[in-house]
């Protein structure tokens, strides 16, 4: 079997992809809509029949030349190694259980071929990272899926405020790609090239202070694709978009392609101490803002999206303790809970009838199918990191790394994701608690559930909750089958006391569950909530949209007037205006010398002959005569 | 007879310039062409002095075709004055002002 | 004189006897086309004849030259002539005017225009000088319909005889310090032995320089121009605009040519003249709201151009002057050809008016009249641009960069000019009204401009080679 | 050189000049009979695109300097030859034209008024770019480059919008003065030369040997750059294209960004460069710091806009500042860079007016104000409007990106710091940009009328650029290979 | 003779500047003669006294000027910087003119008879004669093409 083959794994969703943005709407329903989930799901499969690639050393495949010039050669390769595989699997699967999802979901909407078609072109676009050999096809992947979530964060574009929430996400996301480009722009003209193994090869010969430079603008790009401080602002409002594409672009997969960016490029990245920490500072920072934002978001949506910032949080956290495995098992544990809330809430939606606001629901258990409320249980026991649920457990290995790591320092971090953890297991039931419990307080009426939209939730909250065993601690009598798999690409190898994981594992137990009681103390019977200063500030982001709207976007239309009303209009114009006035004004000036009076003409004569006289006599006084 | 040449030449120019004066001066059309021939007298005073200062023939030549070409001129244009004045009734040249700018 | 330099005179012969002949005939048979057209076949054989005939001697009783230069421009005001006529015949039939007087006094006229650039004799400069100005007096004012066409004649009447005065008394002086008329040494004694001017010699070249100035309207002396091109009927305006003013300027380049560098000291005084001709005459045309008042002032700007290729005084600037005399001169006779062609019993449109949308009504005529402004700005492409070239060429060879520039500027100004000119032509706000179809002879004589316009500013290279083997 | 001339070949150069020449004239001859004028313009522009097509493939590959050189006596009293020579860039820039010629024919079909001229016009318009893009005599170059200027003047000041006497004014004179400084440069040049050889040439070719001082060759040097940087153009001397692209036909517009603005930076490369090597080393930063100001400028002031031509105006500008940054970096990535994103630039702005036009005949507006959610309304429309907005913006995979990445990455090796500001504009470029797109496609539908969408002879100028527009972001070899020679040795025969 | 001509110009009434001419002219004729061109000042006093300027008068009288060329006149306002424009005029004239080191030499005597004169007009300048004749006679056409009466209407 050839390697290149492995294309079709993102080139089967392309094909689609295109296919639907072509022919989608000559094409019948539901021909369109297979095609979409085949073509995931196809990817899938293929997937899993090329696995043996991505053993040993990986498998690295070209298909033809992209740019070549001077020194720069590139082409599209894709190199299918240990890291790339289980993500990989990962997305594709997830994907087609989101796509069979998003068929019953959109199953009202006409304009069906545009969804499908961008749903599936993401899906390339992030196979496209995941895959890339060198950081421009990643780049490529990295803009695609940018434009994707702006497609569909705007997808109903009638609506303003949807066209706007994309745009935003695009652009916010464009920022962090300038520094990644910056990045890669760096990398080249260093080393010549920018094919990733290559990079990683010479990463030590790079001095160290461009290794720090790189990293900080590698992070920065990856903060503004993973809603990472200081670029997270898009995310909560890129929940405008349809559940689906929450769930699979803001939720499972889009947002982590930061965290793989930085695993990708690890070795490079875990040269510099600094940008280590600088990660897993910002890491931190995020997840507790986002943890707290949680609090007190309203939206059932917003709560879910501001959660998945805090994750991502603890995963930038894990690859700045230096645990790739950590971070990757989080991701996937993570994608897999996501995935579900997503989807589940989008069924509760549905069943509020549209309605958004926690404080509109309650009582939904009796309103709706009751396994929904099981799905939803199970994936927030995973976020709120409930004993043996897979996300404890990744969420576990992560602050053990932090606990661990021997630069002192690191503690601080390792008691925020603590905090973090307990936030979270907080406003993971408040948010149970309000759904589901008490009585039904909205006004609309349940929608009814179709199949689809039901059971791809089952499959996604097994794994989710067994997700554990994906890489279960030895000393639980696991086997880290996760870190093997990555063996060399795994990063710092975590090593420490039994004591001292059982004491982080009961700790991370109580807190849990103190989250938990909390949580039931104060939201067991609906009470409606007080705004005060405090809820206000977290209801909104800790007001990071303002500031920015200060502090960037305004200057920025300032600067636009400026220019163009400014100087084309006034200056630059202004001043050749002047010029053709001047003209005029000494053509106006002039012509009136012909007054059309004879006397005038002739004595015009007679001054030019005594001009000329006086020219000569002074020629000849100052030419002294004769 | 002796004199300066530059007497002479000063007495043509001064009469050559009062001819120029009356051409600035007089707005009647008569009157302009009276200084033109006083300028064109002048000239030919020049002429005649600078001939017999060279002691040549050609300036007394000129001279006299100087004239010939002033009768055809003065021909012309006295049809011309008969014309205007069948016109307009009127000899000033600044009523002849119907074009300008 | 002799019979030879009869026969070297044989073209303007041949002009002034048709024209007598033409003048006794018309006087009694009054049908205007067999004269008009025993006008044309005169002027094109009197052509043919500086064309065919070999002058025997090189010099004509001492005041006239039959050198190759003089024979050249001999050719191009017969054939002008000729233009000129084809141009009149519709003109005379409508205003009722003795074609005879016209036909004879137009031949008479060029017959002058040749002398005069073939002037190598103070009196025959004179002689020459006068005998066109005369015709144009007549000439000018002989629309007896149009009461602008007399002010125009007593306008251009008395500034010239003023001219003349100062031409005489110009010469009268250059006599007086030298002794000698005869052109090479009349003007070469002036000079002292120092290569300074005698004060005499100065006020002589001044007074002269005032009469051209005159002549082919240089500023301060140009106020005359738009009025009398604007008064006079289109016919004559055409060659009042090419052939007055390209004779005078060929008989001053053949002055140069032969008498070498004599201008040391009016050097400056000219630049100044030159640079005052082309800013003013660019800056009043922009004003301009009547086409032929706009062609006038451009004519203007153009003897500024003119006059930097004369300044140079090198071979390089004379041949480029009297290339660029070769292309104004058809460019802008062919402009006013069109409007004489356009004219019909409301007269002749001019006014902007008029212009508005015209393009629309007569496309052909107006895309000619497009093409030849824009030769008359120098677009490339057009002889116009050649000819510029070349002048800015010999310029900056004699180190007249400052002048090139105000040169450059000028025809930028004039560029807006013309393109406004254009952009009327085009305008299609509202229908222009109808015009005269225009008569085969004149189309042919647009014709001929527009094709010799183009030919001219792609291949420029035959002209370039005939003139710089005829400049003497 | 000599030996190329020696060897009897077609002259295909000469037939890019006369083809569309000779279908002017036959234009203008049929003006009663729009209908032939229409195939007639067609038929000549498919033609001059056939030639170029068979250039490109069978002359693409030539060895050495010039893939096509064409010499001919001319005007021996100045030595002024007819010369075109044909290398990787000129042929780039023919196919080029001579491929947006054809869509702007098709796009000129529903002219109503003056039909003949029209098109006569567009195609005396593509023989001027033609020439401009071949010549490589002085005078000649010269010639064509006034000669480009008049077509473009009548097609906006007759067929154009409110407002298009001014504009015309405006975009003839400006460049006009810029021209003029080049012209006196040109005859200063040749003297110098003449004086040192004694010979008097204005063949470049022969022109390169010449020994300047530097300060003749700084004022020579300023002399073109007067012509080349109103023309490209660089801020702030850019004022007359956005008024002029904003009131020019649809097609006007089209030949003027696409083409007309590439011959600025055209001669930078093939004329000022090669001439004033040691000038152009000084003036490189200079270059570079218009170059960025221009790119921010221009992105701002986009943003500002809501007539959405005057926005493409500025895009164009700032687009073409990335470009010249390239060619200021001096690097052979770089610059393969700029002249790729050129020709990128041309098709995905071009194709962007395109559809401005289409707009504008269906819903008779061009304000953002007045535009919104058409993508409802005229899904294939948006779909392209957004295709090739997307490729403007720079997505990897459309066709500018694979110009600017080059740039970027050429210029990063030699300036950092300007490439790094330059991708600071990126941003910028994709914030006007999704306003635009914002403007136009999404939103709430700003008054609900039945719109067509696009029809077939629209269909027929879109695809193209469509399917261009995704090939050369994907596999932009073919249009990198013929230039690398050719850029490799101007970059060799310039700086030390 | 200068006064003759400054009178000449300065009266309002034509006829009478006309008369002043015609003297300043028999003036300008003695000095002709006095410079030794008999023939030349027999011209002037025939030719321009006696034929041009009594055309003048001709056409004056014929036309029956009025003695006043202007209703309101000349104010001094008009006469002033004329007046001061053609006194420079003459200063700078002047000037010039004895800037020239030939100013100071003497006229030598001299006499040229009507014969010489004759010879040299019909023998060197003959063509110019020619040419001088043609002249007159496309004046004379010019003049009568011009005098011809108006076609009613236009007159006035």
């Amino acid at each position: 079997m050839n390697e290149s083959l492995l294309f079709l794994i993102p080139l089967l969703p392309l094909c689609c992809a295109v296919i639907n943005m072509v022919f989608g709407m000559r094409l019948p329903r539901l021909f369109a809509e297979v095609l979409a989930v085949t073509g995931v799901a196809g990817a899938f499969v293929l997937t899993l029949l090329f696995w043996g690639y991505a053993e040993g050393e990986g498998t690295r495949a070209v298909l033809f030349t992209w740019l070549n010039s001077g020194s720069v050669d590139i082409s599209f390769a894709l190199n299918f190694d240990r890291l790339a595989a289980p993500m990989t699997l990962m997305v594709t699967g997830v994907a087609s259980l989101i796509h069979l999802y998003a068929v019953g979901y959109m199953h009202e909407e006409e304009d069906y071929a545009r969804f499908f078609s961008l749903l599936n072109l993401f899906v390339f676009a992030m196979l496209a990272i995941i895959l890339a050999d060198n950081l421009l096809v990643l780049f490529l992947g990295w803009e695609g899926v940018g434009l994707c979530s702006y497609g569909l964060i705007g997808f109903w574009y009638r609506k303003l405020e949807n066209a706007k929430a994309g745009v935003k996400a695009f652009l916010v996301t464009r920022v962090g790609d300038v520094f990644l480009a910056i990045a890669l722009l760096w990398l080249f003209a260093i080393t010549g090239t920018l094919s990733i193994s290559e990079i990683n090869a010479q990463a030590t010969s790079i001095s160290p202070s461009v290794v720090i430079a790189v990293s900080l603008l590698l992070l920065l790009g990856a903060c503004g694709k993973s809603a990472q401080l200081p670029l997270m602002t898009w995310l909560a409002d890129a929940m405008a978009g349809p559940t689906p594409v929450s769930a699979l672009i803001h939720a499972a997969t889009m947002v982590t392609a930061g965290v793989y960016l930085l695993c990708r490029l690890f070795p490079l990245v875990s040269l510099s101490p600094v940008a280590m920490t600088a990660i897993t500072a910002i890491g931190a920072l995020t997840a507790i803002y986002a943890a707290t934002c949680a609090l007190a978001q309203r939206e059932i949506k917003r709560v879910l999206a501001y959660s998945t910032m805090s994750q991502v949080g603890y995963m930038f956290m894990a690859v700045g303790a230096g645990s790739v495995a950590g971070a990757m098992f989080h991701l996937l544990t993570h994608a897999f809970f996501k995935a579900v809330l997503f989807m589940a809430a989008g069924c509760v939606i549905h069943l509020a009838g549209e309605e958004n606001d926690i404080f509109k629901m309650g009582g939904l258990t009796r309103r709706g199918p009751v396994e929904l409320f099981w799905v939803f249980l199970a994936g927030a026991v995973c976020l709120a990191g409930l004993p043996l649920t897979g996300g404890f457990f990744s969420k576990d290995g992560i602050l053990l790394a932090l606990f661990t790591h021997p630069d002192p320092f690191y503690r601080v971090f390792w008691l925020i994701g603590v905090i973090t953890a307990l936030l979270t297991a907080f406003y993971t039931f408040r948010l149970v608690y309000l759904v589901f419990a008490g009585e039904y307080r909205g006004v609309g009426h349940p929608h009814a559930l179709p199949l689809l939209m039901r059971w791809p939730l089952w499959p996604l909250a097994f794994i989710g909750l067994l997700g554990g065993l994906l890489n279960l601690p030895a000393f639980v009598g696991g086997s880290e089958t996760l870190h093997h798999w990555y063996d060399n690409l795994a990063g710092r190898r975590v090593i420490a006391s039994h004591e001292v994981e059982w004491m982080l594992i009961l700790l991370a137990v109580a807190i849990a569950a103190v989250g938990w009681f909390a949580a039931h103390w104060r939201y067991r019977i609906y009470r409606a909530p007080q705004a005060n200063a405090l809820s206000r500030f977290l209801l909104n982001g800790w007001y990071a949209d303002t500031i920015v709207d200060r502090l960037f976007v305004r200057p920025f239309a300032a600067m636009g007037r400026f220019c163009s009303s400014g100087c084309d209009r006034t200056l630059f114009d202004g001043t050749l205006n002047g010029l053709a006035k001047m003209a005029t004004g000494w053509s106006s000036l002039i012509v009136q010398m012909t007054t059309g009076r004879l006397t005038t003409y002739l004595s015009a004569f007679a001054w030019g002959f005594l001009v000329l006289l006086g020219w000569f006599l002074l020629k000849l006084v100052s030419g002294g005569g004769h | 007879m002796m004199i300066p040449f530059g007497h002479a030449l000063a007495f043509a120019a001064a009469l050559f310039v009062l001819g120029l004066t009356c051409v600035l001066l007089r707005r009647q059309v008569i009157m302009i062409l009276v200084g033109v021939e006083i300028m064109l007298n002048a000239a030919s005073l020049v002429f005649v002095a600078a001939s017999a200062y060279w002691q040549q023939a050609d300036g007394q030549v000129f001279v006299i075709i100087l004239m010939a070409i002033t009768a055809a001129e003065v021909a012309v244009a006295l049809a011309m004055v008969v014309y205007l004045w069948r016109r307009k009734r009127s000899l000033v040249a600044d009523v002849f002002n119907g074009m300008r700018g | 004189m002799s019979l030879l330099d009869l026969l070297a005179l044989l073209p303007v012969l041949i002009l002034v006897f048709a024209a007598t002949t033409i003048l006794m005939v018309g006087a009694w048979y009054k049908e205007p086309r067999p004269l008009i057209a025993g006008g044309i076949l005169t002027a094109l054989l009197a052509a043919l004849a500086a064309g065919m005939v070999a002058p025997p001697v090189s010099e004509i009783a001492g005041l006239f030259s039959a050198g190759g230069y003089a024979r050249f421009f001999t050719i191009l005001w017969s054939l002008l002539a000729a233009a000129g006529l084809m141009l009149g015949g519709r003109f005379v039939e409508d205003k009722k005017i003795g074609a005879g007087e016209y036909v004879s006094l137009l031949l008479y006229g060029a017959a002058g225009m040749a002398l005069l650039s073939s002037a190598t004799h103070l009196l025959g400069l004179f002689l020459a000088l006068e005998t066109f100005t005369l015709v144009f007096y007549i000439l000018i004012a002989c629309n007896r319909d149009c009461e602008f066409a007399a002010e125009a004649g007593l306008k251009y009447l008395l500034m010239g005889a003023v001219a003349t005065g100062f031409m005489a008394f110009g010469i009268a002086l250059i006599y007086a310090s030298t002794g000698s008329l005869a052109l090479p040494d009349a003007v070469t004694q002036l000079t002292t032995v120092s290569g300074e001017l005698h004060a005499w010699g100065l006020l002589g070249w001044g007074m002269i320089l005032i009469a051209v100035g005159f002549k082919i309207s240089l500023a301060p002396f140009h106020l005359w121009t738009p009025d009398v091109y604007q008064g006079a009927p289109a016919p004559v305006a055409a060659l009042l605009a090419t052939g007055s003013k390209g004779a005078v300027v060929a008989a001053l380049v053949g002055m140069l040519a032969v008498s070498g560098p004599i201008w040391r000291d009016l050097v400056d005084l000219i630049w100044l003249l030159a640079a005052l001709t082309m800013l003013v005459g660019a800056f009043s045309a922009l004003a301009q709201k009547n086409l032929k008042r706009l062609l006038a002032y451009s004519s203007v700007t153009h003897m500024g151009t003119l006059l930097v290729g004369l300044l140079c005084q090198t071979s390089e600037g004379l041949a480029a002057t009297t290339f660029y005399v070769v292309v104004y001169v058809v460019a802008s006779f062919g402009a006013f050809a069109v409007i004489a062609s356009l004219a019909d019993k409301r007269g002749e449109p001019m006014s902007f008016d008029d212009l508005r949308g015209l393009g629309y009504r007569h496309p052909l005529r107006c895309a000619v009249l497009v093409l030849l402004l824009l030769s008359l700005a120098g677009l490339p492409g057009t002889a116009g641009f050649m000819a510029k070239f070349t002048i800015f060429h010999a310029a900056l060879q004699s180190g007249y960069i400052a002048l090139v520039v105000i040169g450059v500027f000028a025809s930028v100004v004039s560029f807006a000019f013309y393109l406004r000119v254009a952009m009327l032509l085009f305008q299609s706000d509202k229908p222009a009204s109808t015009w005269h179809v225009g008569s085969p002879l004149e189309h042919a004589v647009l014709a001929v401009c527009s094709s010799a316009v183009l030919v001219l500013g792609l291949f420029p290279g035959v002209l370039f080679d005939l003139i710089g083997r005829l400049l003497p | 050189m000599t030996e190329l001339t020696s060897l009897p070949q077609f002259p295909w150069l000469s037939l890019l000049v006369v083809l569309p020449l000779a279908g002017a004239l036959l234009c203008l001859m049929h003006r009663k009979r729009p209908a032939d004028c229409r195939a007639l313009s067609l038929a000549t522009s498919l033609a001059v695109f056939g030639v170029a097509l068979y250039l490109f493939i069978c002359h693409g590959q030539g060895e050495g300097r010039w893939l096509l050189y064409e010499d001919v006596s001319w005007i021996e009293r100045y030595g002024a030859r007819y010369v075109l020579a044909l290398d990787g860039i000129a042929l780039l820039m023919v196919l080029l034209t001579s491929f947006m010629q054809v869509s702007a024919v098709l796009l000129a079909w529903r002219v109503e008024r003056h039909v003949s001229s029209f098109f006569a016009l567009l195609l005396l318009l593509e023989a001027g770019l033609m020439g401009i893009f071949l010549a490589y005599d002085l005078v000649l170059f010269y010639l064509f480059w006034e000669v480009a200027l008049i077509p473009m003047f009548f097609l906006i000041s007759v067929w154009g919008g409110a407002n298009r006497r001014q504009a015309a004014l405006k975009f003839f004179l400006y460049t006009l003065v810029g021209s003029f400084f080049m012209l006196i440069a040109i005859i200063a040049l040749y003297q110098i030369h003449g004086a040192q050889s004694g010979v008097y040439s204005f063949v470049i070719g022969d022109l390169l040997q010449t020994q300047l001082t530097a300060a003749q060759e700084g004022w020579l040097f300023a002399g073109f750059m007067a012509a080349f940087i109103v023309k490209s153009p660089l801020v702030p001397f850019h004022t007359w294209l956005t008024d002029a692209l904003t009131e020019s036909p649809a097609a006007g517009s089209l030949d003027l960004t696409g083409l007309l603005l590439k011959t600025g930076i055209y001669g930078l490369i093939r004329v000022a460069f090669p001439l004033f090597p040691n000038a152009t080393e000084s003036f490189l930063p200079i270059l570079a710091v218009f170059a960025l100001v221009g790119l921010f400028h221009a992105a701002w002031s986009a943003y500002h806009q809501d007539d959405i031509k005057r926005l493409l105006a500025y895009s164009s500008i700032s687009h073409l500042g990335l470009v010249v940054l390239g060619l200021a970096a001096w690097q052979l990535t770089a610059w393969e860079g700029s002249i790729l994103l050129m020709v990128t630039h041309g098709i995905t702005t071009g194709a962007l007016f395109v559809l401005v036009a289409l707009i504008q005949e269906r819903t008779g507006t061009r304000s953002m104000k007045e535009l919104g959610g058409l993508w409802g309304q005229t899904p294939c429309l948006g779909f392209l409007f957004l295709l090739f907005s997307l490729a403007s913006l720079g997505l990897p995979g459309l066709a500018n990106f694979a110009g600017e990445i080059l740039v970027l990455l050429g210029t990063f090796q030699q300036h950092p710091f300007w490439a790094v500001i330059a991708l600071l504009g990126v941003v910028f470029a994709a914030a006007y940009m999704l306003r635009l797109v914002q403007g136009v496609l999404w939103g709430p539908v700003y008054k609900e009328r039945s719109l067509p969408d696009l029809t077939l002879r629209e269909w027929i100028i879109l695809l193209p650029m469509a399917i261009l527009v995704v090939w050369m972001g994907v596999y932009p070899e073919p249009f990198l290979a013929p230039m690398h020679g050719t850029v490799a040795s101007l970059l060799a025969g310039g700086l030390p | 003779m200068l006064a003759a001509t400054l009178l000449c110009i300065t009266r309002r009434n034509p006829v009478h500047a006309v008369i002043y001419l015609v003297v300043s002219f028999f003036a300008l004729a003695i000095i002709f003669y006095l410079l030794g061109a008999p023939l030349v000042a027999a011209f002037e006093v025939i030719v321009y006294a006696g034929a041009i300027m009594v055309l003048f008068l001709f056409i004056i009288m014929m036309l029956g000027l009025a003695p006043q060329e202007t209703p309101e006149g000349p104010g001094w306002q008009r006469w002033a910087p004329l007046v001061l424009l053609s006194s420079s005029l003459m200063i700078c004239t002047l000037m010039l003119i004895f800037q020239d080191p030939a100013a100071s030499k003497d006229i030598g005597a001299f006499y040229l008879a009507p014969q010489a004169v004759g010879e040299a007009l019909f023998g060197r300048y003959a063509l110019a004669v020619e040419v001088i004749s043609f002249q007159l006679l496309f004046a004379t056409i010019g003049a009568y093409m011009l005098g011809k009466p108006l076609p009613k209407g236009d007159e006035q």
